[in-house]
């Protein structure tokens, strides 16, 4: 039997292997998502000084040390049965959605962008974040790192630092904010939302004006019918820091909602001896392998799920363009992944929005941002939505506040199953018999999971090390044919 | 490697070769250690004689060799030896190690083997050692001519009088209003019987007048900055309300004082004094001391009797504190002991019954200028006791309160029992555990005071107690002692009790050893640089210790140690200069942060931080090389010559012959 | 390495020059005899004892290591023993989350007069790290660099 | 081989989170610098470019190479010696790679312990108990997983390094300041510092840059973050906290200090130090204001997690590197 490895992927954060065994006809049999770390952060976060545990689970990824940051913050003020004051909430998150303006601009223009811009089959050497700069134009490129360095002159600001944020504690901040910083936040959130519009914009010009990609887009390659999940507020609008987590099947009806202390009643996580990573799926409705439909446990926690799962935004401009998606892709739910990239750029405006409303708010200058905990610590979790997907933080402590037990549920980690069954379908039907593979053919496997903007680091929170994948040709017995294993 | 290492190995006769296979370890270190830069391994007889040391002069000057490494005896013993031979042939002597296979090995072990293997690991340390060993040049600090004493008993009075005869200036600093200290307290003195007052007031008149010597009493030292040789000590002159430019010490002003006080200092508390008193007929300075505390004046701002009566004005009712700062180069501490207060033994009476006394306030009693002019009576003043008790070793030899021998007691209480015979005639036990009589007539003092019929008790006393259990005994101190030599249990009826108490550390002599950076015992009492060899010099230079701060002793012992460290300051004074051995710490400025860890360490306040800077600075002067600065700094910013942090992590990799094969060091043990 | 019956420790003693060091001698020159397994290291106070001293000496093949010093109140730099003091306890908690047996390491005050008594503390440790067993860590190794041809890189 | 002539860079992870990528993409306009100065051939974060081609590459081709994560699995090793093999000038870039960092705090314990730990969580499903195994049948064929060491490793545990730039990430401002120095170098302008020299960093520690007011400190109780509210003028250890500013080597401006949070340690040791953990316990311990072993004890109750403390990011490069269970399980 013939064997595909692709090694490793590339333009993810963190590391990737995908096994592709072909039959004797020369179509995939079958397709394999390995995680090859573990990196152990449930074992060594235990012992700790729980208000560390905040800063050590950031070390969990770099890409999204805000998230972790935000989530092991919620984890120690429920650990302590403190509530931190209305400044303290805001400013995490104000921070938490500069943050995501950066993380989706980072995602959009150096990750998923090149497929889109510069075209899947672009040459490699051009097909990254400084081909896009070379094509669209230097200035354009600069407003991408013009966003960049503003969400991360807020995320140092509130945060203490660009990446791994130091001054979240049980009870609320180590710090707050003058008026002055105030003021420059406000303005750079107004910049932001002006990007993210012209974000939608070129997304509009370049992909929706482009019938390839349309097709790209709605066509069946791309498309899983799963559950969805994501964060809403009481109104049932999406909120990243904030609320419960809403379920809905593949048809849109809403199964329920979560909070923190009850997640363990709706996830649980499957595991599989080929791999390091485990795969969450709903426990309701049960672990029934890589397939997709409403009796299937699997569910998928990304932009796309998020938009899903709610019943819109609550900042206008964002709204607006909610309803667009929706009509332009023939209603609710929508399927097909590589909507994934438009669903995220609604959220940057989102965001943006967002960032500004609380800017805006007199409260987060307030000096009163900690409040110092009364009750003994025992045990708690804390839920936020990171941009790929919905992160769980639970911690246990003995009655001095040291670890004794710690469970994650990552972003990332949620959609290891749908991630795998889009690269089988990817596979499946871009590897045919008598097809030669070449780099781009297997670059669009790989944009298969880059949709979901898979973190491995994150996911691999649990795993070190780094995932090659290879392309390898086998026989029936599994030994590899020389000649397709000298390509790429 | 390019030092070039001789390594000579030390037969010590058979102390080493006995146990140890001395020719063995020195092959080992010429090939096992060859890569390790051992050009040379050589084993002699007797390193330390002068054919030893020519050994190794020899081969430095013909191979070069730029360090030496000597396995032998320790370094305690013969390390200056073996230096100063390196440094004869122009190796620098700090570029040679010592490292002891005698006490540390072939004295204390016994298989042969593991002795040998034991010898060559310890051998493979120094070596590795040796090769970060660097250069050093020993410090020199001039030395400032004046001195400072601290106490002005016999101690401080003979060190102040030796020193200032010696033709140098000294300021010599005394609490009380007098100097004098105990011994002017004191009526007679053993064995000889002399006249305390007799032999010391010659001596403070000559302190008084003295054109060398400052004299500073009713003062107190607070600060203590710089080094030896070159000391800043600030000194607060306790206000005394008296002018002593004006006061001709004429007594008007204590005579027409209308208040009286218990005197709890000189009298030990047998007496009363006026509020403006003179502490003794022949103190020095003679001056009056206003006792502020007490005057009515200062009570109620009225009165000034003194000041009206006084024929110069030299009462001074506004006088201040004053502080003074004198710069000096050596200081002398002797600022004596503290009576063991009996209260503590409550089996004993003191303080509860009548007639009960302490030593100290004995030597009140029978003193011819103190409160019943010498006479021994009972508390009533008139009636002399028939029989007294003298119990020895109170408070001292004593698990509960001090461990020691407060050595002088025994003398003291064969003394009081000659005086009590000599002038009462009454019946005398001395209830003793061991009599301690180590001084030149002493014995025959104790057995000229046997002769006199004292009897003498061998037990420790259990209770001293007023409750009568027959006729005989109503009315009496019962004294309930165990008689250890025939061995019974026996109650003595007495008059009188003389309880010889011990002899304690100052009540805050720790203080005052951290304001002059020396260090005490577990017992309280000062350490000395040795117990033996050094017992006047301290951990400090320039501070040295005499008299009882240092341990109970006599009188003689103390004028001694007083002399001893005046004769060593002279020298000191004379040198003009004084080296310091050259293991000392340092900061290096670019990688200290400021933190302000080391600050507080260090007891000898060696360690400054400049604020302007932001950095701490070790004053090499004042630093005595202890090294916990250097252990402590987080930044790894200090470095210690002699003991670098790259010398001890080599000997450690040494010993643990990791510079070798490593089965090797497992297997020898084996 | 060793199995258990055969097993001879290493141990390293750091002693202080005014005490134990002394000590030492004075078992030396009484001929008090004690098992050779431990080999000593002088300082000038045990205020200069590094917990870095102790690590390198386990991490370099040591199965215990003893640290001895002046007795409290008798330090002849006043006070430092007492930051020995201080540092040995954290050291203990330290290694005991490390795995390492807090009997490997042992903290034993000893006057200069006392040798008898601190040879019969060195039989006592060698006793009680014997029955521990060895430690076996790995030796470490020594970081090595290699030289970039600045010529290269500048070309 | 390469179309253009411009020198060769690439950056790769091992065992990390991502976070030194992100920094080095924080350089923000400089990162135009660095494209124009160089070829990026391998940089899997923003590229594609597989190991085959690294492969083909000649020996010392690549003229710098960052290596960012610590070494935790086969894999990571295998890539450590290929770039060092490929690589003219190998950096460890970043706390993982110089010193383990926190991924280096699962040497405490065995792997075992570790393994189980992760595949019994509360919210697993796990009836068979199953492990993940580096071989395992599948019906297609077998298919392979890198095997986890049990004791995270250096970089330069592993293969020869260069130079070291500390920081969990290293601070953007002083990758700037370093790709500026190898471009000078290149330009004939500057010479590179000796090998093994820490680059990007400062050789002093945190206190240096921290803004807090020092004095003499005398420690009578450790206190934590959450239960005070600490002066913001002055020293957090003077205030019970157990900040690590002081053994921790300068250069990121004092960051969590200013914003109040205790330093973590993340720049590692200051120059020169041997063992990070032991510099910070010997220093704080030294300050404990008792001579009571009693009382000493009680205070240092008040630090539950000294291991973590000291060795929050220091692990792999201490002394001891793994506690003795993960040395003893090969």
């Amino acid at each position: 039997m013939e064997r595909i490895t692709i090694d490793p992927i590339t333009r993810l954060e963190g590391h990737g292997k995908i096994e592709i065994f072909l039959d004797q006809e020369g179509n995939v049999a079958n397709t394999y998502f390995q995680v090859p770390q573990l990196r152990g952060f449930e074992r060594f976060c235990v012992d700790r000084q729980v208000e560390e545990v905040p800063l050590l689970t950031n070390r969990i990824c770099g890409v999204c040390p805000e998230a972790h940051h935000m989530a092991g913050a919620k984890a120690v003020d429920a650990v302590y049965h403190v509530n931190p004051p209305p400044a303290a909430k805001k400013l995490r998150e104000l921070l938490y959605s500069a943050f995501y303006v950066t993380d989706h601009t980072t995602h959009f223009y150096a990750l998923a962008g090149p497929d889109f811009v510069m075209g899947p089959d672009a040459p490699v050497a051009e097909r990254n974040i400084l081909g896009i700069i070379h094509k669209v134009g230097l200035e354009i490129g600069g407003k991408v790192l013009q966003c960049r360095k503003y969400g991360h002159a807020v995320i140092e600001m509130i945060g203490g630092r660009k990446v791994h944020p130091c001054t979240s504690i049980p009870g609320g901040l180590t710090k707050g904010i003058t008026e002055e910083q105030r003021k420059e936040i406000e303005q750079m959130g107004r910049w932001a939302i002006e990007f993210a519009q012209f974000s939608l914009k070129l997304f509009n010009d370049i992909v929706l004006g482009n019938k390839a990609y349309v097709d790209l887009i709605l066509g069946d390659i791309y498309t899983h019918k799963t559950h969805y999940i994501g964060l809403v507020d009481e109104n049932n609008k999406i909120n990243f820091y904030d609320g419960k987590v809403s379920v809905v099947d593949p048809d849109g009806k809403r199964l329920g909602k979560y909070g923190p202390e009850d997640y363990t009643d709706w996830i649980a996580e499957h595991v599989e001896p080929w791999t390091y990573l485990k795969f969450p799926y709903l426990k309701k409705v049960g672990w029934k392998g890589f397939v997709d439909g409403k009796d299937s446990g699997v569910y998928c926690a990304t932009p796309l799920s998020r938009l899903n799962a709610a019943d819109g935004m609550t900042t206008t401009l964002a709204q607006e363009e909610y309803d667009k998606f929706y009509k332009t892709l023939g209603g609710k739910p929508v399927h097909q992944r590589l909507a994934t990239h438009w669903a995220r750029l609604i959220e940057l405006l989102y965001a943006a929005e967002r960032w500004v409303e609380l800017a805006t708010d007199p409260e987060v200058t307030s000096p009163n941002f900690h409040t110092i905990p009364t009750e003994k610590p025992t045990e708690g979790v804390g839920i936020v939505e990171a941009p790929r997907g919905t992160l769980t933080h639970h911690y246990w402590t003995d009655e001095r506040g040291v670890t004794t037990k710690v469970n994650l549920i990552v972003g990332t980690t949620n959609n290891y199953a749908p991630i795998s069954m889009s690269i089988n379908k990817a596979a499946s039907s871009l590897i045919k018999k008598g097809t030669v593979v070449t780099e781009g053919l297997l670059n669009m496997v790989e944009m298969a999971f880059r949709a979901y903007d898979p973190c491995l680091s994150c996911a691999t929170h649990s795993l070190p090390g780094q995932m090659p994948l290879q392309i390898t040709i086998h026989d029936a017995d599994g030994n590899p044919l020389e000649v397709l294993k000298q390509y790429c | 490697m390019s030092e070039k290492i001789g390594v000579y190995v030390c037969h010590c006769g058979t102390n080493i070769a006995g146990i140890v296979n001395v020719e063995e370890v020195s092959q080992w270190a010429g090939s096992r250690l060859k890569d390790r830069g051992v050009v040379i391994a050589r084993d002699y007889k007797f390193m330390c004689s002068s054919l030893g040391q020519e050994l190794i002069e020899k081969d430095i000057k013909e191979l070069g060799l730029t360090r030496v490494v000597v396995a032998a005896c320790s370094p305690h013993l013969h390390e200056r030896t073996f230096r100063t031979a390196c440094e004869r042939a122009g190796l620098n002597p700090y570029l040679c190690e010592l490292v002891s296979i005698r006490e540390q090995v072939s004295w204390v072990h016994t298989d042969k083997i593991a002795a040998t293997a034991k010898a060559e690991a310890v051998l493979s340390g120094g070596v590795e050692r040796v090769i970060h060993n660097e250069p050093l040049e020993p410090l020199k600090v001039p030395i400032h001519p004046d001195s400072l004493v601290v106490g002005g008993g016999i101690a401080g009075i003979q060190a102040a009088l030796e020193l200032a005869d010696g033709g140098n200036h000294v300021y010599l600093v005394e609490r009380e209003p007098s100097i004098g200290g105990h011994m002017a307290q004191f009526d007679k003195t053993f064995p000889t019987l002399d006249c305390s007052a007799c032999i010391l007031t010659p001596r403070m008149v000559q302190v008084g007048n003295h054109p060398n010597i400052t004299l500073l009493t009713w003062s107190e030292v607070t600060k203590v900055d710089g080094y030896v040789g070159n000391f800043e000590v600030a000194i607060k002159k306790k206000a005394r309300y008296v002018n002593t430019e004006l006061c001709t010490g004429c007594g008007i002003c204590v005579e027409k004082c209308p208040k009286k006080v218990v005197d709890d200092v000189f009298e030990a508390g047998m007496a009363k004094r006026k509020v403006i008193y003179i502490p003794f007929p022949q103190a020095v300075p003679n001056f009056p001391v206003l006792d502020a505390p007490n005057c009515t004046f200062f009570q109620k701002g009225t009165c000034k009797a003194c000041e009206k009566f006084c024929p110069t004005n030299a009462i001074d009712f506004n006088q201040k504190d004053e502080d003074i700062t004198v710069k000096v180069g050596n200081i002398v501490l002797a600022t004596g002991y503290d009576l063991f207060n009996p209260r503590r033994i409550p089996q004993y009476g003191y303080g509860r019954l009548e007639n009960i006394f302490t030593s100290l306030e004995f030597e009140r009693l029978c003193n011819a200028s103190g409160p019943t002019g010498g006479n021994i009576v009972l508390k009533d003043g008139i009636t002399p006791p028939k029989t007294v008790g003298i119990v020895h070793c109170v408070g001292s030899r004593d698990q509960n309160y001090n461990g020691y021998c407060s050595a002088i007691c025994c003398m003291q209480s064969i003394k009081f029992a000659h005086l009590v015979h000599e002038r009462t005639g009454a019946d005398i036990y001395n209830f003793y555990i061991d009599i301690r009589t180590p001084g030149k007539s002493y014995e025959e003092f104790y057995q000229r005071v046997l002769d006199e019929g004292t009897h003498f008790v061998r037990g420790k006393v259990a209770e001293v107690t007023e409750v009568a259990r027959s006729p005989e005994e109503e009315g009496k101190l019962i004294i309930q002692v165990e008689d250890t030599l025939i061995g019974k249990q026996r109650r003595i009826p007495v008059d009188m009790v003389i309880l010889s108490a011990g002899l304690e550390p100052r009540y805050d002599a720790k203080e005052t050893g951290k304001l002059f950076g020396i260090a005490c015992s577990a017992d309280g009492w000062y350490i000395e640089r040795h117990p033996k060899l050094d017992p006047i010099a301290t951990m400090t230079e320039g501070v040295f210790i005499a008299g009882c701060v240092q341990g109970p002793k006599d009188i003689p012992a103390t004028v001694a140690q007083g002399a001893a460290a005046a004769a060593r300051i002279q020298g000191k004074i004379q040198q003009g200069e004084i080296t310091l051995e050259p293991i000392r710490a340092s900061i290096n400025e670019d990688q200290c942060s400021g933190c302000r860890i080391c600050n507080d360490l260090c007891p000898f306040s060696a360690i400054l931080y400049h604020e302007d800077r932001a950095v701490s600075e070790i004053n090499a002067a004042l630093c005595q090389g202890c090294g916990t600065c250097v252990a402590a700094c987080p930044a790894g910013a200090i470095s210690g010559t002699g003991f670098s942090n790259e010398q001890i992590l080599a000997q450690i990799e040494g010993l643990l012959l990791l510079n070798i094969d490593q089965k090797e060091s497992k297997k020898v043990l084996a | 390495m060793n199995n258990d019956d055969t097993f001879e420790p290493v141990i390293i003693g750091f002693t202080c020059n005014w005490c134990s060091y002394r000590a030492a001698d004075t078992a030396g020159t009484a001929r008090v005899k004690y098992a050779p397994n431990i080999r000593l290291i002088r300082l000038m106070c045990s205020g200069r004892l590094d917990p870095t001293f102790v690590l390198k000496a386990l991490a370099n093949g040591a199965d215990g290591v003893l640290i001895t010093g002046c007795h409290p109140g008798d330090c002849h730099y006043v006070e430092q023993n007492y930051k020995a003091l201080r540092r040995f306890h954290l050291l203990k908690r330290v290694l005991t989350q490390m795995g390492i047996e807090p009997g490997r390491l042992k903290l034993v005050w000893a006057s200069a007069a006392e040798g008898a008594i601190l040879a019969a503390e060195f039989d006592k440790f060698i006793n009680e790290v014997r029955a521990l067993g060895p430690l076996n860590l790995p030796l470490q190794k020594q970081k090595t660099f290699s030289t970039p041809a600045l010529e290269e890189v500048a070309a | 081989m390469s179309k253009n002539e411009k020198p060769k860079f690439a950056m790769y992870w091992a065992d990390s989170c991502g976070g030194c990528d992100i920094a080095v993409l924080n350089i923000h306009e400089k990162i135009l610098d660095v494209d124009a100065n160089f070829e990026v051939v391998f940089w899997p974060v923003a590229m594609d470019a597989k190991y085959k081609d690294v492969e083909a590459m000649p020996d010392k081709s690549i003229l710098l190479t960052l290596f960012n994560g610590a070494i935790h699995s086969t894999e990571h090793e295998h890539v450590a010696h290929l770039l060092r093999k490929k690589s003219k000038i190998l950096v460890a870039f970043g706390s993982c790679a110089c010193e383990g960092c926190m991924p280096a705090l699962i040497n405490l314990s065995s792997k075992k312990d570790f393994f189980d730990t992760v595949f019994t969580t509360i919210s697993t499903v796990n009836p068979e108990n199953i492990r993940p195994q580096t071989s395992v049948k599948v019906p297609e064929g077998v298919i392979t997983l890198p095997e986890m060491y049990s004791v995270v490793r250096t970089l330069d545990q592993v293969v020869p390094v260069d130079y070291y730039m500390p920081g969990c990430p290293p601070e953007s401002h002083q990758i700037a300041a370093v790709i500026d120095l190898v471009i000078q170098v290149l330009q004939g302008k500057a010479e590179l510092p000796p090998p093994g020299t820490v680059i990007g960093a400062g050789n002093s520690t945190v206190c240096d840059e921290c803004p807090r007011k020092r004095d003499i400190k005398k420690i009578k109780k450790f206190d934590r973050i959450q239960f005070i509210e600490p002066d913001p003028e002055i020293c957090l250890l003077e205030q019970g906290i157990f900040c690590s500013g002081l053994a921790t080597r300068s250069g990121c401006e004092a960051k969590c200090p200013s914003a109040g949070s205790p330093c973590i340690g993340c720049y590692g040791p200051a120059e020169g130090v041997l063992d990070y953990g032991a510099r910070l316990m010997s220093a704080v311990a030294s300050v404990i204001d008792s001579t009571d072993p009693v009382e000493i004890n009680q205070i240092l109750d008040g630090i539950p997690d000294p291991a973590g403390q000291i060795y929050r990011f220091n692990m792999a490069g201490s002394l001891l590197q793994a506690c003795k269970d993960a040395w003893n399980r090969k």
